[in-house]
């Protein structure tokens, strides 16, 4: 779920791309390292990239009008880490507003802080956390997913009531309604997007 | 949703051959306006004044155009809804009582979702310009001349590329999948997804490490190349532009205060 | 015969896209086989997928055993199961984790019980002689038995009808004619086989009639022989001529074989030649052809009948014979084109032994019949069957008979 | 002739896995056209890759131009500019979102200045005839021209040997005898081409010689008649003998064509029994052969010549003679095979016009001068050139020499 193009008013689309950017730059500086280090990680992560837009793309089956990010961006957190991935997100999202007109440019630096950035960094901790752990790895995938998923959402909600504050109950209780009105469709949705990307979890290391 | 991209739609766009930086300035100086205008005039104006460049010397088929713009519809929708419930000022024109909430839409949050809805539409459709006028290969170009990092530019080069052949992998299994009743029902259809992500996943990655071969084929010390020529500036329609932002500069300044609702 | 899948005038575009099918009309009957040939991108592939449903034209009607495709989920899926496709790339199409869960993935989905599901599975790879792979991952196999794989997989389905999109692709020489025999056998066995290929060499003397695509049209439609032989429409359509056919036009304008002749295999063109410049002078003795059972014949050893028998050339048609040419160690001598190459020995006077399944026994007798009819020379075809000591003499009620009657 | 390329008793296995190349030698001439045929897993793409160093042997040497390969990356980058390799998928080859970007990869790579990469990539894309397709990407491609952008992608490097991985696989006939056409203008122009592929039919007439591969070994390495001609090892390497070939040993054995003799095509095959059947009684009067260059040619309408002439078959060899003939609306009759078919029409006594580029010129006087002399015929190879009002009058010194020649 993006916040598509113009919804928010021009002070919040600076505040979240001021947000967003250290993360994109220090994520540039650790590819560009790694460019150095080994040239051969510029086509896997090219090519990784365009499965995470594909995968991003495709519709989940049985809910429909959903996107499953997390489910890329999960993958892509556990392959190269957090910095990474926010560059990789950047660049999907880029995307997905030039090919598929979903999201937008100015609403851009939101979505890489709700989508690319904070999913991820929660659920990256939360997989450090469970990795030493006796938790099962697919429990642990399903977690991580569902969880970055989740967050995903409530960072969305957040910007949305931070920017669109209520007259009674301010910013709390517009955040509640967004939050509310999109759980319908996101709780069941991160629960799936947890259980497909532990399967393909799965099936990756069955092969 | 690739086969009828915009990218491809972009390719055979009649604006091709306007010079890339004329069009972007274009999008993106109506889309700015757009966004800092406090008045649902500017947008309006705009929206409506590039939906008819793209219509009418751009050769649009409206009917792509119109389902097109009514694609985020679902989202706007949704969240106008809430904003009307949340926001205040002015008179409540209507009130309610769910249970124990006092629901109320009052002018004040009116006026201020019609300014949302309508900086919506013309930020939108800024977008929509350049995304059905200049195709990724012409951007990637600009973003190289506008020095964004060379491996930043250099990766999406390669996604792009990607992206169609991946794509075609995701539907060719996908087919397989629907022809032996694959997505019969909801609990299969979720694990038929995985295994149809999980093999993506695996295709993806062997495509990257024949990428690496085919690369070192070409003696691969670190250049991509960019495209040889792109459309020179041409005077008179960069003056277009620059007139035509003027001009929108003009109404802003001019509708700063406009309001169309009480 | 009855017809079995029909095409109205159907038309596709690709949403927001330019037109690929562009009014085709045809149909196909039970029992036969197709070959769609033309270039890439003359929308092979979409009519096919019309035939499953997977591609719903934009206008005109696509019928399945005389019924109108209906669009609802439920009536798709009795459609896809009647007619099965298999995918050009099988690596597309193969993707669980082991051959056992592939080809179990259609009757799974059929509903079927844990019993039924086994039994499919186990009766398909059977069918494309791959026991015993059940537990292999599928990218470990060669690329023959991948597309095996995924052949299994639909036949476990039980489709009265295959389609199968370039089955040949990327198979080599000798996995492609296995294949081409193996869609024989499921066509012996009554299944409708339809194939697009541009491969003509293998579609000329395989099919029963071949469709000329061009562009979203057909441009031809007919008996292999006038639908390749159309030197303008062949070139129009981005094929060559298969060699055979070329050359025996060549031939007859120089007068080396009858005009109106096409051949459709060198023992075709051979005769031919020989009939022109001998006028059958066909005087010496001739070979026999024996035909042994493998399904019935478990308890002879074939090793020791040829130990009795002088020099004599061994063919085996069909997956379970060749396995049983090498569960014996024996050489063969043709894998492929197997009865006409026999015929070939016997004019010259050799012998030579088939090995085949029940289902092929006939396709063996047939062929030589017809061929003897045409010819009019006999040839004997014998059958070497377990319980007999010596096969030599004993003659199938139906070898004699066909042979006696290829005499009159 | 110079040895270009070598390999001296190479072994490979993969890390931790079993051995692919299990010593092979052998050695590519400067000029040559060599195919490598074999099964799928037979290690030809292997071997292949091991001439530009993508792959190390574990044990033997490589070498290029006599030198053995060093496997530090400035050298591996001379070794890869020298020996240009085409991947077998198009799709993986291709790197870059545009056509020029992605054949002025390798030249930008090699440093090549702005200039220096355009005036490059413009040649590379004029010879496999895709002028006008810079800024397309890839993937609104159809099959044909993706192969032939990874083509010139390798060309712009000026590589003096080629190597390719299945060059036809995935291609329909057409595109297939196009792109050996291709391979045959680069091999006039003296590049040494290596190609693997099962497809006999295309090796077998193309190939100055095969090298049959069968598990990580060579089984044969011979002229392709003799190659091919070996049932045994072509049965071993799961090829099927080439149609021609397999003909030619049954006409062979029915004396209707002499012993020994091993026909690459259908104008071979023809001769021979012509041959054996009427032993030479050419009395009719032959047809001509007249060559246009279509480099030299600009100012000539084909058109207006072909008025005056009576009916004429026109072919056209060379990519850039099939974009002269379709800017100039002729209907070609040949379009693969062009010279072969051409004699064959002179020697029923018709005429035909080849369109053909400078380097291929030469071609065609040989062809029919070396078939000439072998059969003792004498077939009129005419010019069509742009200054001379009449050119069925003007033939060529060189014609006239080769002719003569063959009258001897």
């Amino acid at each position: 779920m993006h916040i598509m193009e113009g919804f928010l008013p021009w002070q919040w689309c600076l505040v979240w791309w001021i947000i967003a950017i250290p993360f994109l730059v220090l994520g540039v500086i650790q590819l560009r390292s790694m460019i150095k280090k080994d040239r051969d990680n510029l086509p896997l992560l090219g090519v990784c990239g365009a499965f995470i837009f594909i995968l991003s793309a495709l519709k989940l089956p049985s809910v429909t009008g959903s996107c499953s990010h997390p489910t890329g961006t999960g993958l892509s957190t556990m392959c190269f880490g957090v910095f990474i991935t926010s560059v990789i997100g950047a660049i999907v999202l880029l995307f997905q507003a030039l090919f598929l007109a979903h999201g937008g440019l100015s609403t851009m630096g939101a979505n890489m802080v709700s989508m690319a950035i904070g999913g991820p960094v929660v659920g990256y901790a939360l997989y450090k956390i469970l990795k030493d752990t006796s938790v099962n790895i697919y429990v642990t995938v399903f977690l991580v997913s569902a969880v970055a998923d989740m967050v995903t959402y409530i960072i969305t909600s957040l910007e949305l009531a931070l920017a669109y504050p209520a007259a009674v109950g301010g910013v709390a209780a517009s955040f509640g309604a967004f939050f509310s009105i999109f759980a319908v469709t996101q709780i069941p949705l991160s629960i799936v997007e947890g259980c497909v990307l532990a399967l393909v979890f799965k099936y990756i290391v069955a092969l | 949703m690739i086969e009828a991209n915009l990218d491809s739609i972009a390719q055979k766009s009649a604006f091709r051959h306007i010079n890339p930086g004329t069009k972007l300035l274009l999008a993106l100086g109506s889309l700015i306006l757009c966004l800092i205008s406090p008045s649902p005039v500017v947008p309006l104006f705009s929206g409506v004044a590039l939906s008819l460049l793209l219509l009418g010397p751009g050769k649009l088929s409206p009917l792509f155009y119109g389902k097109l713009l009514l694609g985020p519809a679902a989202f706007v929708g949704m969240s106008i809804v809430v904003l009307l419930f949340m926001l205040g000022g002015g008179t409540a024109v209507w009130q309610t009582q769910v249970w124990w909430l006092n629901l109320s839409i009052t002018t004040g949050a009116i006026r201020e979702s019609i300014i949302i809805l309508c900086r919506v539409f013309g930020c939108s459709i800024s977008l929509f310009f350049i995304t059905l006028t200049t195709p990724m290969t012409d951007l990637f170009n600009g973003m190289k001349k506008a020095r964004i990092p060379i491996e930043l530019v250099d990766m999406m080069m390669i996604m792009y590329r990607f992206i169609f052949i991946i794509y075609d992998q995701a539907v060719e299994i996908w087919q397989a999948q629907v022809m032996r009743l694959g997505y019969s029902r909801p609990k299969e259809a979720i694990h038929s997804f995985a295994m149809l992500s999980g093999m993506l996943f695996i295709s993806s990655w062997t495509a990257g490490e024949d990428l690496i071969h085919a690369m070192d084929c070409r003696c691969y010390s670190g250049v991509f190349p960019s495209l040889d020529q792109t459309e020179p500036v041409k005077i008179p329609s960069f003056l277009l532009v620059v007139v035509y932002l003027s001009g929108l500069c003009g109404i802003l300044a001019l509708t700063l205060t406009t309001t169309v609702f009480p | 015969m009855n017809i079995i899948l029909e095409a109205r005038d159907v038309r596709y575009r690709y949403p927001g896209g330019s037109e690929v099918i562009k009014g085709i009309s045809f149909h196909v009957r039970k029992g036969e086989k197709i070959a769609l040939v033309g270039p890439n991108g003359a929308g092979k592939s979409t009519l096919l997928q019309m035939f499953n449903g997977m591609v719903r034209p934009v206008s005109g009607v696509m019928l399945v055993g005389n019924e109108p495709i209906q669009y609802d989920s439920a009536s798709l899926r009795m459609i896809r199961k009647k007619v099965g496709y298999v995918l050009q790339n099988s690596d597309r199409q193969i993707i669980a984790p082991t051959v056992y869960q592939d080809v179990a993935f259609g009757p799974a989905n059929l509903g079927y019980d844990e019993e039924k599901i086994r039994e499919k599975v186990t009766h398909a790879l059977q069918h494309v002689g791959l026991e015993g792979f059940e537990r292999r991952p599928p990218h470990h196999l060669s690329g023959g038995e991948k597309k095996r794989v995924a052949i299994a997989g639909i036949l476990a389905m039980d489709p009265d009808v295959l389609v199968f999109d370039e089955p040949t692709s990327d198979l080599d020489p000798a996995g492609s004619e296995d294949l081409m025999e193996l869609l024989d056998e499921l066509n012996q066995e009554g299944k409708t086989v339809v194939i697009s290929t541009h491969d003509v060499e293998l579609a000329y003397p395989w099919a029963d009639r071949a469709i000329l695509m061009l562009d979203g049209r057909i441009l031809q439609e007919d008996v292999p022989e006038i639908a390749f032989g159309n030197q303008k429409n062949v070139r129009k359509a981005h094929l060559s001529m298969p060699m055979i056919l070329e050359l025996s036009q060549e031939l007859e304008r120089r007068g080396f074989i009858e005009p109106g002749k096409k051949p459709r295999s060198i023992l075709d063109i051979i005769h031919s030649i020989q009939k022109v410049a001998t006028d059958s002078q066909q005087c010496k003795k001739l070979g026999t052809i024996t035909v042994c059972n493998v399904d019935r014949s478990d308890d002879v050893s074939i090793r020791t009948w040829l130990e009795s028998r002088e020099i004599i050339a061994i063919g085996a048609m069909g997956t379970r014979a060749k396995q049983r040419a090498a569960t014996e160690h024996l050489t063969l001598e043709f894998t492929y084109g197997v009865i006409d190459k026999c015929i070939l020995r016997a004019l010259r006077g050799k012998d030579s032994l088939i090995l085949t399944t029940t289902r092929m026994v006939d396709r063996v007798s047939q062929r030589v019949d017809s061929y003897c009819q045409e010819s009019s020379v006999s040839i004997q075809v014998l059958q070497l069957q377990g319980s007999e000591p010596d096969p030599q003499t004993v003659r199938s009620e139906q070898a004699v008979s066909k042979a006696d009657n290829s005499k009159m």
